[in-house]
């Protein structure tokens, strides 16, 4: 074991074969090269861990001066079987929005990961983390103080907000209706303390998708949704409908666009060989502008829905966020800040009602929307239901009388 | 008690087969198709190339033995002594002679019954029993179906509309009427003050206690009588407590108002059936013409005959359009009672970034 | 009042003034021809009602011979005010199915109803039956035996089977997938005794709709709605179906059939302008067959659809009926009879199970569908469901191990 | 400890401006449409005519300093040293030279990164942390990635399935790796055993006992000591107490299942974003190939491929063949266990006639 060599690893070494490229090869590649013994005695866990079918590792509590958040802490479960694998902690760093990257400011990452840590890295988490996995509570401080210097700074953990995450947006993508990134930037900006320091019910989540195309899977996967949408007329190339028919033939353009509207917001003119969008009843779902990318585009007068929400199913069964706010515009810095401001008071509402380890989604559905919506002083809109109410389970207040 | 002689015989519903027209009878199940010669007239085209029409037309369901027996000259003279109800309380004459035709409508309309209510138009109003007979009603029933159909007469003679309406009307909430594509059913907006002085004597008073949805009924204590009380912050003023127990009185001249539900569809026709769901609330109950209930009505279905595509029932236009845009054409407020708080409320909040501008 | 006279019904009078049947004309004939002195009381306590605006009935207990329900008993509550209202009994009299009457048949319920009671009737009830309004105590036996010698029997009232309601079905109908009629008259003389004696925790409701249509609104209105459909091929005409489309346009056929199909099951052909049924999408909803009438007809291989637990909103919300057996052949009495074989159980679950007032609907969704079919024998199928559970909260037996 | 000379900046997440190719600065916001010109690339075309071509590989997101420092050297190379990871691990080089694109993808792929996961591919497999890093998991995730992909590795290259295909796999209940097309999730078939030796020390009570959506957990007392019991008739198994509390040891190598679930889709695109749906369980956890359920998963796959209408997404075409037929086209069983018997069970029965046959 104290050989500068890989211990055998047998029920792990299947997963070195096959086209798709081997997370072990190259866990072991890292060894190899670096002899990081961390390497090797998670190695060694998880191979005991495919071989008896248990995870081994258990929690703690590390951290970074002033925050009280952003590191995950693991302690193998059985240090005397893999002395190598005691600590394990992972640094959740926050990436540049859209997680772009210039090869020198990830380089400085790597290099400072590769001196304080294992040099293993899940890029990225779920939530959007860059995860640096694999450090000693001892390197901690040094590591973090390192990357800070650089502009980096911990992502959330615990009963935060989390760390964003947002889709690539307008720096390479025509659908994007707001600026995914700036917006992105700004917000977590914000909330850099309530992302640091846990001091609310549960975790708070912020998604931004440019579109409902909804590429960075906000609607379920965050507390506060932000997805682009447009209020004037879808913009309709004509000529490019026009090729669009003329090589795809009715049929396709019937069967892939007409029929697949949600809304039937298309339908097909008299002479059965053109289309008329009815921009009223089109619910901005994407479908045509996606089959048709040349020829449609979202409209002019662009800005974002917000959905509140959006969770795993714990406890209630997974939840989709729902509108709360059908559109905004997203232009300047005003808008952001309104938008922070009002995002404030939902949080506040939030953390002073809700139970503990409960979601946004959750307390809404718990309290019910009308409470909500008086509580952060939105006016109640017919958006943010698909129907008004089937039973008849209210109480209107009584009206004066006489 | 005078011994009885009679020995009831359990026959259940009467039979079906005498009640049929021999060219019905001759043509049990084998219609190939029909087609509508006209508003108010069907016309079924059977396999063996038998034909028979149809003539429909609306009665005032709370009807008489005089006018249920002018309706049966009028079947002897033209429909050899056949005739048959909807389920829609309108009377239809079936005839296998086409010649028939003209002169059944005439007579029809002679005796009052407009003929109409076949395909696209408004068909009558379904309805309740009202101040006229039930123990529990907020308001009645034949009176305002009789307001809304004189309001719509015409359309339920012609065929305008995009598809079939289905109106309705409930005296209170239990909603005996049923769901429709509109609806008007009473919605109490004060919690019920109870009677004491008869609540003992009248009420099983754990049934009654059972009967809340939201458990705010509570047994307690009146002049050291065991009686109920209603705890009147979790109250919905549903009145269901009242249908278990007459002393619970939820009705009140005032505060028992008329809501409008819209969008109920029981047929499976494209778009899977849908409830009705709730589009006014707090119009009086303003007998003996309802007016603020009729012009909305009127109005609800001024904009679907205006805006709904052939073919779409008065739900799936508002859900094409959008509740928005339903709210916009017809200028009723949206307000949040209008967003569901009750127990599967969360399926109806809007979970997805579906949104009409 | 006591001459034979009406008396002033100011809150009442305009109702018999525009175009459509006036109820009050009516009774005011009824009176004016019979002097029946409980038809003045009537009138006279419903204006009482328009002007106070509150409603004056109470309930009590008036039955006939043998049976437990069938009569709604009303009493005025202000007898004082209105002595000739002080009764005023409703007789539930359960119609032929499909509403059909000869004349002949008609006319002696009417003679017999004029005879004993004052004439009035509700024809017919939103349950289906045929409501004589109007009659004291003291002649409810009598009438009773006279209409039940000539065939006619008492509907439901309270915790009972309820009259059953049928569409008019292979009547007059090129729609109708089973004898709805048939099965209806059927199954209501096989629950007879269950319709006149309460022996039930709340009422049970039967509805008869020959196909998806559902023109006797069963869905909605009943415990068990019976419902047509089929299950080969959607039978084509060819040449009316080429004929429609000729006459009506590609746009036409587009708008108002291809894109209402509501699961994409009709699709236009490469030609552009004839469709094609793919008959395993189709869900029978009956929409293309509406429009197409003499193009397209039910398949040949017909029989019903099971769905159970509709009804109104009381205390749940309103429910709609859900498939508990997606399809039953339906051609002959053998068929019948398992159909009932098959409900007997299930009412036979509900009758141990259920809390007091409460429908099948209800006990179903309290003890969760997978208890009820156990209980009732039928095996989990995917048509009872729009999609199988989206949230992990079940226990499956665990399975053996080693 | 030493006093702290270094003062922390609180600058939440990274910038983004610096980081974008100058190509991709000076075209911000100004996109027009794009292309596909193959497999793996992207081609979008600015409203100021200005191109850029997309390469898009697979990586297997548990990846190291070495992996990350051979992109940074292609990414040099090919695009003057600028790149970005997708929401799905991908990695994604942009190039605003068309000549760059061949050598691009030779590079990529000599480096053993697959070129592809675009349109309507198979995409990369959502993964969490498994064994290697979490506290609860029932299995691990990598290996399970690993296992799938080497399997769809051709339909990651090519563009051939009806729409695009998302895949992700959890290794507990609580699925951090989201909803998806396809996921692969554990799914507990046994009530936790309950250490009562740590239990007392590493876990507050009222919290564990709040954690459970069954309300299973108990107060008890064990050898005279506070602890927790578990009505084993109530739990459900679902794992939520095992998180909030470590000795409430769920995880067992045999009765720890896995499950799978299909139809999850957050695009609002066509219809509105879905949840996933159960559709497979009891699935023996197989180290280190998991054959059982990658079987199935392919199964999924193909039929899928076969049967579903270009633009469907699994869920749509499950939903538009219905799920009778899903079952019987993947020849997986249906059970009773997959009809919803939780909160909002009622949303999910077949409320209507809609039947396919
Ligand atoms: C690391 C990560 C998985 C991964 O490998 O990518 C992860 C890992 C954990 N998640 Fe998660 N979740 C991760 C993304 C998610 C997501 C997806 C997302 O954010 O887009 C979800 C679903 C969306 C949501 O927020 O609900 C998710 C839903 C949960 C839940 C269930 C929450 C619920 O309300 O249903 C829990 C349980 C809890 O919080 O108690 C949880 C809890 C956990 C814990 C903290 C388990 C625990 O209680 O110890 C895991 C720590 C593992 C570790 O060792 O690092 N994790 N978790 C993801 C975070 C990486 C990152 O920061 O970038
Ligand atoms: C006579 C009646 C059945 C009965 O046994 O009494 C009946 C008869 C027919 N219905 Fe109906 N429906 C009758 C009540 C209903 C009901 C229930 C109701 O009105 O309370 C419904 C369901 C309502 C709902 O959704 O809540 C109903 C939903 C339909 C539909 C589906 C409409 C849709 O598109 O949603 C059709 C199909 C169509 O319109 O072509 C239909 C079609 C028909 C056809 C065309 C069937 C046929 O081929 O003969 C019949 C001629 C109707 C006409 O007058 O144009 N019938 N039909 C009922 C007449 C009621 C009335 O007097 O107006
Ligand atoms: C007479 C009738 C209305 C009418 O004028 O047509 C009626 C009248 C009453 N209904 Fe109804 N219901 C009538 C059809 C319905 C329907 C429609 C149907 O059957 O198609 C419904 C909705 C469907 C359903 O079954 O849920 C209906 C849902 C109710 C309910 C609510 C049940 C629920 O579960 O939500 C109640 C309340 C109760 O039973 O406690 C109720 C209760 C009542 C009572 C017994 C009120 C009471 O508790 O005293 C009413 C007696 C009135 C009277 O004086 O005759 N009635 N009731 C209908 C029966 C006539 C007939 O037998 O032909
Ligand atoms: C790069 C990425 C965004 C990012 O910031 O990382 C992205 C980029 C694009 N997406 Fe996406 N989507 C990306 C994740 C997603 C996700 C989320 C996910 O994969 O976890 C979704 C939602 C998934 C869901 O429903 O749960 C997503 C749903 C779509 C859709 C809607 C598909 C549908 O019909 O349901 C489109 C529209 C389309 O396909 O034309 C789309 C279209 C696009 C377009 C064509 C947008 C554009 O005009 O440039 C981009 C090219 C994609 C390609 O590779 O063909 N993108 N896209 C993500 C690539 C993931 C990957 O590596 O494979
Ligand atoms: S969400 Fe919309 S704007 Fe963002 S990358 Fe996807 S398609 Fe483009
Ligand atoms: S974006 Fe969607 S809803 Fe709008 S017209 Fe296109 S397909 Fe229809
Ligand atoms: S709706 Fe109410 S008041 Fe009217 S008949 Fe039915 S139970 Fe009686
Ligand atoms: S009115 Fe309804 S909510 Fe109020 S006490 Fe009576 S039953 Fe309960
Ligand atoms: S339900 Fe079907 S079979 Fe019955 S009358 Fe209506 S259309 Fe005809
Ligand atoms: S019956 Fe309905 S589901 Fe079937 S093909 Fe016709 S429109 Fe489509
Ligand atoms: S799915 Fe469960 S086991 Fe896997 S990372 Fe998330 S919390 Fe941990
Ligand atoms: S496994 Fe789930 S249901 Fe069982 S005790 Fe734990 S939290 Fe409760």
């Amino acid at each position: 074991m104290a050989e500068n060599k890989l211990n055998p690893t047998p029920n792990l070494d299947t997963l070195e074969e096959g086209p798709w490229p081997s997370f072990i090869s190259g866990f072991k590649e890292l060894y190899n090269r670096t002899g990081n013994t961390m390497v090797r005695g998670v190695l060694d866990q998880l191979n005991y861990s495919y071989e008896t079918r248990m995870g081994y590792w258990k929690g703690g509590v590390v951290g970074v001066h002033g925050y009280g958040a952003g590191i995950i802490s693991r302690y193998s479960m059985v240090p005397e079987l893999f002395p190598e694998a005691k600590e394990f902690h992972t640094m959740r760093i926050q990436p540049p929005p859209g997680l772009h990257y210039s090869t020198k400011a990830l380089r400085e990452v790597l290099d400072i990961w590769e001196k304080h840590g294992s040099g293993i890295i899940s890029m990225h988490g779920q939530t959007g983390n860059l995860q640096l996995q694999g450090v000693v509570q001892a390197n901690v401080q040094e590591l973090f103080d390192d990357l800070n210097k650089l502009g980096w700074d911990l992502g959330g953990a615990g009963a935060t907000v989390r760390t964003g995450a947002s889709c690539v947006g307008p720096a390479r993508c025509e659908m994007a209706c707001y600026d995914t990134l700036k917006m992105h930037e700004k917000v977590l900006k914000y909330f850099a303390d309530l992302t640091h320091r846990p001091q609310l019910p549960y975790k708070a989540k912020f998604k931004f998708s440019g579109c409902g195309n909804d590429c960075a899977n906000a609607i379920q996967r965050s507390d506060y949704a932000v997805i682009g949408t447009w209020k004037d007329e879808i913009q309709v190339d004509e000529a490019e409908v026009a090729k669009f028919i003329e090589t795809r033939g009715v049929a396709y353009l019937t069967n892939n666009v007409i029929t697949r509207c949600p809304t039937n917001a298309i339908v097909m003119n008299e002479d059965g060989k053109s289309i008329t969008i009815n921009n009223s009843d089109c619910v901005r779902c994407m479908h045509c502008l996606n089959v048709m990318t040349k020829a449609l585009s979202p409209g002019k007068e662009r800005g974002i829905a917000l959905l509140v929400g959006g969770k795993g199913h714990l406890k209630v069964g997974n939840m989709l966020g729902s509108v709360m706010v059908p559109f905004m515009k997203m232009e300047d810095e005003d808008d952001i800040e309104a938008f922070i401001d009002m995002i404030d008071s939902m949080i506040d509402y939030w953390a002073e009602n809700a139970l503990d380890h409960e979601r946004v989604g959750e307390t809404i559905e718990r309290v019910g929307m009308q409470q909500f919506l008086d509580a952060v002083g939105l006016e109640a809109n017919p958006d943010m239901v698909i129907q008004p109410r089937d039973n008849p389970y209210f109480k209107a207040p009584y009206e004066k009388v006489g | 008690m005078a011994k009885r002689e009679y020995q009831t015989v359990e026959s259940g519903p009467h039979t079906y087969w005498d009640m049929l027209h021999p060219t019905i009878q001759k043509n049990y199940g084998q219609w190939k198709y029909h087609d509508r010669p006209r508003p108010g007239v069907l016309h079924h085209v059977s396999h063996t190339g038998d034909e028979v029409w149809t003539v429909k037309a609306g009665t005032h369901r709370q009807v008489t033995v005089d006018i249920a027996r002018r309706l049966c000259d009028i079947a002897d003279t033209y429909c050899d002594g056949f005739l048959r109800w909807t389920v829609r309380n309108n009377v239809e004459m079936t005839t296998d002679k086409e010649a028939n035709v003209e002169p059944l409508i005439k007579a029809l309309e002679a005796a009052g019954h407009p003929v109409g209510g076949t395909g696209n138009s408004i068909t009558s109003m379904a309805h309740t029993q009202g101040w006229l007979h039930c123990d529990i009603p907020a308001t009645d029933a034949s009176g305002v179906v009789k307001s809304i159909m004189d309001l719509v007469y015409d359309e339920f003679k012609r065929e305008e509309m995009p598809n079939r309406v289905k109106l309705s009307t409930s005296c209170c909430e239990i909603n005996c009427g049923g769901q429709a594509d509109i609806a008007i059913v009473v919605q109490h907006t004060r919690p019920p003050r109870i009677n004491h002085d008869i609540l003992a004597s009248t009420c099983e008073m754990p049934s009654t206690v059972a009967r809340c949805p939201v458990a705010a009924i509570r047994p307690t204590k009146v002049n050291g009588k065991p009686s109920l009380m209603v705890v009147e912050e979790k109250c919905i003023c549903c009145g269901a407590c009242f249908g278990a127990c007459p002393a619970m009185e939820i009705n009140h001249p005032e505060y028992s108002k008329l809501a409008i539900w819209i969008g109920g569809k029981n047929a499976n026709t494209r778009s899977r059936p849908t409830n009705m769901k709730l589009v006014a609330h707090g119009l009086p109950n303003n007998t003996a013409r309802w007016p603020e209930v009729a012009e909305k009505v009127l109005t609800i279905i001024k904009a679907y005959k205006e805006g709904g595509r052939d073919w779409e029932r008065v739900g799936e236009w508002a859900e094409r359009i959008g509740w928005k845009k339903f709210f916009e054409v017809t200028g009723l407020p949206f307000d949040k009672y209008m967003i569901d708080n009750y127990r599967h409320a969360r399926n109806s909040f809007n979970q997805s970034a579906h949104i009409r501008f």
